[in-house]
């Protein structure tokens, strides 16, 4: 048997790094578009350890493969969301990147 | 000609390459999405890493995800990303000014954030685990039962989320119609 | 019949009806604002007649349950302490709104809807008997304070309003925190809500020493900031300038004695143990109140400002009085009370008088006033005769059974405040001398004929205090008769649980 | 199966409501009254049907969806909250040109998402009704779509709830693996007899990060500011209620029901939460001169109070989810009435809403300016108002509690004294000022006048005779 693949662990330690990556995108990054594409990976980090967990954990057997198919339903839906707010804003202020967004400091 | 379980020499699994192939794709290509300057090779590695971690989920026994991967996440929501990229690119945004000034503390949160899942995950004992790898368990019967099953009421309410969402959506992004209306602050 | 909620809520419903009642037209609004206090006056009255008739502790009891869940009840009842000053407030209430009739020109309906809801308040707090029932009185008072002083008061009015309401607020609802803990005790010992916010079902029960000491010093803080002591009283001066004159005659007549009669009615009888650990630093408080505010009101240069601070000083009697934990003491602190309520209140209602005039409260412009106003003057020194302690008016008598009931417990303590009744002599005259007697100041005189002696309304106001300051001066057992049975109810509750 | 159907109905009705509140829009001309109207009557016969199964609790689907009193009670609160938006906010849309049936199906769809987060006995189902509560939320706060304030907030508030889904959807995952079952009672059950793991720890953080950008506790709260600033007034009272309430319930399904047998782990990092969010709440809005920034705020140090509850309820004091409840019906109406008050004055766009504006409002609308009186001293918490009793019930709950708890318990009275300045601030303003030149414009429209009494009634009954829904609480949490 597989040293790597066939253990639970290494999928869900690149889960974490996934995770992380995301979320420092999602820290770093100025450009609304740039935020939520990071949210994305945060995202698809979550499904890869729901889908792991699935595959491993007898008691969660075939459920996480549901899980995962509701996660990126939910996730469409708030990337619509996100996209249209996105083009809203842009129609008003012509720009992107969040941290001009601050009238309401001023 | 039947390939070896164990390639020699590295003393690895085949799928054991494969994972840890894709898996470097996958960080490769995450950091692709993160650090990349231009944002539309942001969008391109995003859509990178999706499609691996469509094969590692294939290799998790879960090709319906996979398939729903490709067709919902790369298929529409990249699409739909890249899309607004288009739409929202201006010459008023350089692209240089991509980071935030907390780029430093964000990386080292990252970092950190990375260390303690590795070492989380890694030092947790998860109980009894099997890698279920009989087509009972990973063809679509059990998926379905468990979609039809106990998460029945979460599979309908993501329909009327979808819908929701598609309206809001919808509202937000439409033109508005006639004339501009007046200063509306507040 | 139900008197006590008929008593409390009568003003409430005057109120009410107020409201409906057309704002182009205020001298409907004003008297029947009197006659509403009248009524409410009157029904006192006849519950002070009908209380001898009647057995117990507490008279005219009336409990209702009100939030069953946790065993909150709508429990009232009267006893000699309570009905004394229930009708002091209600006397004072028709006087304050007699008083207004002329100052108040401005949203007038307003005013005695707040004034009345006030009323209200304060008859609750002094008749409540559930803890709970007591907190909610307790902060209504605040509200239409806040408004008499925030809408009706001087140029300052604001400042002094929101520092009346966070002062009192901090206390109060750190009292809420040890009512609730108080409570909860109840219920963890006996395994029911049944009487966990009853004062007469907790009085005794309280055994846990944590609780005693932070239930006790919770309470304290309130009652301390309310009556107010030393070195929480610099919100008084301020709303007392501030405010319009029934308002400060209702804050020194009424709203001070909130705090001493808490202390007497929940705070030491529902916590012994912690007033006896406090008892040291109370009375020390308290002394240091009655020099200090003696001390200040000397360099005070506005005649109302040197009342406010003389109250402060007066006030600590009542406190070192209750913290003697003895009868002569405890006696002197309630007839202090209810003294500087007829005292006090007087002397505000005069200087309002003076301002109607002069609009000036400035010691050093007067001078002489005498000369043109004899009966003003003459009133104003009854008045100030009576705050001195002047033998046979009825400020002596409580200082005095006070300063005594203090010999018993420690004589340096009540040494040290026999010299702040000469002091108190000193100052009250030298201010009276710079006011009244002499030649015409020049700014009384280009006043000229404005400069106006007392009204017949306005003598109406005083001469029910002035009268009760002689008959209580001459024969102070008619009080201290009727009280004397909750003075003893109270020694016993203060003392039963100490010696555990 | 038809008692299945029955169980479901209320969720059914709102849903259905939703889609034809988009039909009636469609079929008539009249932009404004048709979508209300249907909307309202989707309201009342979901009402309905939630009163008639009232006491006796019953599950469908599997068990994944159970009814009862503890659903009623959401539903019923959740359907005034929406039913009190529905009322005030049409005549502020319109004289802006933004349309109401929008509006309408996205609360209505909100509002199912409630029920089911109230309904909900596992973690998927939870997190699903979760993000169809929150979802139609961003949308609210963008709904004035040409006004950039508007966008903005919208903007942050969608990046920063999206951002606190993932990493709630992450816990709630790990949580899910290591107890090997997305059932909240069997997670409670393995977590009991189970040992801690590093695994359950970094899933307790990820859940507790994610569900305090949910509730916007201090210091995930800085995108609520900006997001209920931007939003039109009325959606703003809706935002500042409808999804924290919501959020609390989710709080109580986690960590009072699954998570419980972790409590001595997470009641620590809650308190010092707590006692952040309330003060720093109000110390902030104690600066804020402009009147909805400042309620919203104020909205941040409510969220520290009802954490209060939470803590309390994780110490195992049934109590404190009773305190969480009341207070939520209780901020419901109280909240709803000053944002209505907001919205009254501003009859016509551009109208600000700095404290200014509202100087000596008390003479040119006293009834108004009472209304907002009462409101104002509700959130302050004076008797005998529903904030104060509401503030009790957690402060009884958490002194009942002990240890920690009553610590929280004086830090937030003395956190309640802070509050008072501002609100008492206000009232400075409405009655104690002279009028501003030139006076403010009030709206007085039948509908928002409806709404204001409403919340009138409900914060001055909620503190006067407290007692019905101290026993609907206590009802709802007997099953």
């Amino acid at each position: 048997m597989s040293q790597i693949a066939g253990h639970l662990e290494p999928y869900l330690v690149l889960a974490g790094m996934l995770f992380a990556i995301g979320s420092f995108g999602f820290l770093a990054r100025r450009n609304a578009i740039s935020m939520l594409m990071s949210i994305e990976l945060m995202l698809n980090a979550v499904n890869l350890a729901a889908l792991a967990l699935g595959a491993f954990i007898p008691s969660l057997a075939g459920q996480g493969a549901a899980f995962a198919l509701l996660i990126i339903a939910v996730a469409a839906a708030e990337a619509t969301v996100g996209l249209a707010i996105v083009i809203a804003i842009f129609r008003n202020r012509k720009t992107p990147l969040v941290d001009e967004y601050d009238t309401m400091r001023q | 000609m039947p390939l070896p379980d164990v390639i020699p020499f590295i003393g690895l699994g085949w799928s054991d390459v494969l994972f840890l192939l894709l898996g470097g794709v996958v960080l490769a290509a995450a950091f692709g999405v993160v650090f990349g300057r231009d944002i539309i090779k942001s969008g391109l590695f995003l859509i990178l890493t999706l499609g691996a971690l469509a094969g590692i989920y294939v290799m998790l026994g879960a090709a319906i995800v996979a398939g729903a991967q490709v067709l919902v996440y790369i298929g529409a929501i990249s699409v739909l990303i890249l899309f607004a990229i288009m739409l929202t690119q201006s010459k008023v945004a350089p692209l240089k000014l991509a980071f935030q000034t907390q780029v430093a503390p964000a990386a080292l949160a990252a970092v950190l954030l990375a260390l303690l899942f590795g070492l989380a995950f890694g030092s947790t004992d998860w109980g009894s685990t099997v890698f279920t790898d009989t087509p009972a368990a990973t063809g679509t019967a059990p998926v379905a039962a468990a979609l039809f099953g106990p998460y029945l009421l979460a599979f309908e309410i993501a329909s009327v989320l979808i819908l929701a969402a598609v309206i809001g959506g919808l509202y937000l992004a439409m033109e508005p119609k006639g004339d501009e209306v007046g200063e509306e602050l507040l | 019949m139900p008197i006590l909620s008929l008593i409390i809520f009568a003003p409430l419903l005057g109120a009410l009806g107020i409201a409906f009642l057309p704002s182009s037209r205020p001298s409907l609004v004003r008297f029947a604002a009197l006659g509403i206090s009248l009524i409410t006056f009157a029904l006192s009255l006849g519950m002070l007649l009908g209380i001898r008739g009647q057995s117990g502790e507490f008279a005219f009891s009336e409990q209702l349950s009100w939030i069953p869940s946790f065993g909150i009840t709508y429990h009232l009842g009267v006893d000699g302490l309570s009905s004394a000053l229930v009708v002091l407030t209600t006397l004072l209430s028709w006087i304050c709104i007699l008083a207004s009739f002329g100052p108040i020109q401005t949203r007038v309906k307003e005013y005695f809807i707040s004034f009345l809801i006030l009323e209200t308040g304060m008859l609750g707090v002094f008749l409540s008997l559930d803890l709970f029932l007591f907190y909610i009185f307790w902060e209504i008072v605040l509200v239409p304070m806040y408004l008499i002083i925030g809408i009706w008061g001087g140029a300052d009015r604001i400042y002094a309003t929101i520092k009346f309401v966070l002062y009192t607020l901090v206390g109060s609802l750190l009292m809420l925190v040890a009512i609730l803990a108080t409570a909860f005790s109840h219920q963890a010992a006996t395994g029911s809500w049944t009487g966990a916010f009853d004062l007469l079902a907790l009085r005794g029960t309280i055994t846990d020493p944590t609780l005693q000491i932070l239930g006790f010093a919770a309470f304290a803080l309130a009652f301390a900031i309310k009556v107010p002591m030393f070195p929480f009283h610099t919100w008084l001066p301020d709303a007392h300038v501030q405010a319009p004159t029934a308002g400060s005659v209702i804050l020194a007549g009424v709203l001070l004695k909130l705090g001493g009669y808490g202390f007497i009615r929940f705070a030491i009888p529902l916590f012994p143990d912690g007033a006896h650990l406090f008892a040291p630093l109370m009375i020390a408080l308290s002394v240091i109140a009655i020099i200090y505010g003696a001390l200040v009101a000397i360099v005070q240069t506005d005649l109302k400002k040197l009342i406010a601070y003389s109250s402060v000083s007066h006030m600590g009697f009542v406190t070192l009085g209750i913290f003697t934990f003895n009868q002569q003491g405890v006696d002197g602190a309630i007839l202090q009370m209810l003294n500087h309520g007829l005292i006090t209140s007087g002397l505000f209602l005069l200087v309002g008088i003076g301002y109607e005039r002069t609009h000036d409260r400035e010691i050093a412009k007067m001078g002489g006033w005498a000369v043109r106003t004899p009966v003003y003057a003459a009133l104003f020194g009854f008045f100030l005769f009576a705050s001195v302690g002047l033998p046979g008016l009825s400020g002596f008598a409580g200082e005095f059974l006070v300063l005594l009931g203090a010999f018993i417990a420690n004589p340096m303590v009540a040494g040290a405040s026999t010299l702040v009744m000469i002091l108190a002599a000193v100052y009250l005259l030298y201010m009276y001398q710079r006011v009244f007697t002499g030649p015409l100041s020049p700014f009384l005189k280009g006043l000229g004929a404005k400069l106006t002696d007392v009204t017949p309304t306005e003598i109406l106001t005083l001469a029910p205090l002035a009268t009760l300051i002689v008959i209580f001066g001459v024969m102070p057992t008619l009080l201290t008769s009727s009280f004397a049975k909750s003075v003893e109810t109270f020694l016993m509750s203060a003392i039963s649980t100490v010696g555990q | 199966m038809s008692n299945e159907l029955l169980t479901l109905a209320p969720l059914i009705t709102v849903i259905v409501g939703a889609i034809a509140v988009l039909i009636s829009d469609m079929v008539t001309p009249n932009r404004n009254h048709a979508p209300v109207a249907v909307a309202l009557a989707a309201l009342g016969a979901t009402a309905a049907l939630l009163i008639s199964q009232g006491g006796s609790s019953a599950s469908a689907l599997g068990g994944s969806y159970v009814a009862g009193p503890f659903v009623a009670y959401l539903g019923l609160l959740g359907i005034s909250i929406v039913a009190i938006t529905l009322l005030i906010a049409p005549a502020y849309l319109a004289a802006r040109n933004y349309p109401t049936a929008e509006l309408a199906a996205i609360l209505l769809f909100a509002l199912a998402g409630a029920i089911i987060l109230g309904a909900a006995t596992d973690l998927v189902t939870l997190f699903v009704g979760l993000e169809l509560m929150v979802i139609p939320g961003y949308v609210l706060a963008g709904y004035a779509k040409r006004d950039p304030l508007s966008t903005e907030g919208a903007v942050k508030y969608f990046l920063l709830g999206s951002f606190s889904s993932a990493i709630l959807l992450f816990g709630i995952v790990v949580l899910w693996g290591a107890a090997g079952t997305a059932s909240l009672n069997g997670i409670a059950t393995a977590l009991a007899s189970g040992n801690a793991s590093a695994g359950l720890a970094v899933a307790l953080a990820l859940i507790t990060t994610g569900s305090a950008f949910k509730i916007a506790a201090v210091p995930f709260h800085y995108w609520t500011p900006d997001a209920y600033q931007g939003s039109p007034t009325p959606i703003t009272g809706y935002l500042s209620v409808g999804p924290k309430v919501g959020a609390f319930v989710l709080l109580i399904k986690l960590f009072v029901i699954a998570l419980a047998p972790l409590a001595a782990l997470w009641i620590p990092v809650m308190v010092v939460l707590a006692a952040a969010t309330m003060t720093l709440g109000n110390l902030v809005a104690l600066t804020q001169s402009n009147v909805k920034r400042m309620l919203a705020y104020s909205s941040i140090a409510h969220t520290g109070y009802l954490m209060v509850g939470i803590v309390a309820a994780g110490a195992g004091e049934a109590a404190g989810v009773a305190g969480v409840l009341f207070y939520a019906a209780a901020y419901a109406f109280m909240n709803l009435g000053a944002f209505a008050f907001l919205t009254a004055l501003q009859d016509r766009p551009g109208a600000t809403t700095q404290l200014s504006d509202l100087a000596g409002l008390g003479r040119k609308h006293p009834r108004m300016a009472i209304l907002a009186a009462i409101f104002l001293l509700s959130l302050t918490g004076i008797p005998p108002t529903a904030g104060f009793f509401a503030k009790t019930y957690v402060i009884l709950a958490a002194v009942q509690a002990g240890g920690p708890a009553t610590i929280l318990a004086v830090i937030a009275v003395l956190n309640a004294a802070i509050a008072a300045f501002y609100y008492l601030r206000v009232i400075v303003y409405l009655f104690m000022r002279d009028p501003a030149e030139p006076a403010v414009q009030v709206a007085e429209g039948p509908m928002l006048r409806a709404g204001l009494l409403i919340a009138a009634i409900g914060t001055v009954a909620l503190g006067l005779a407290p007692t019905p829904i101290i026993e609907a609480v206590i009802q709802a949490l007997a099953t």
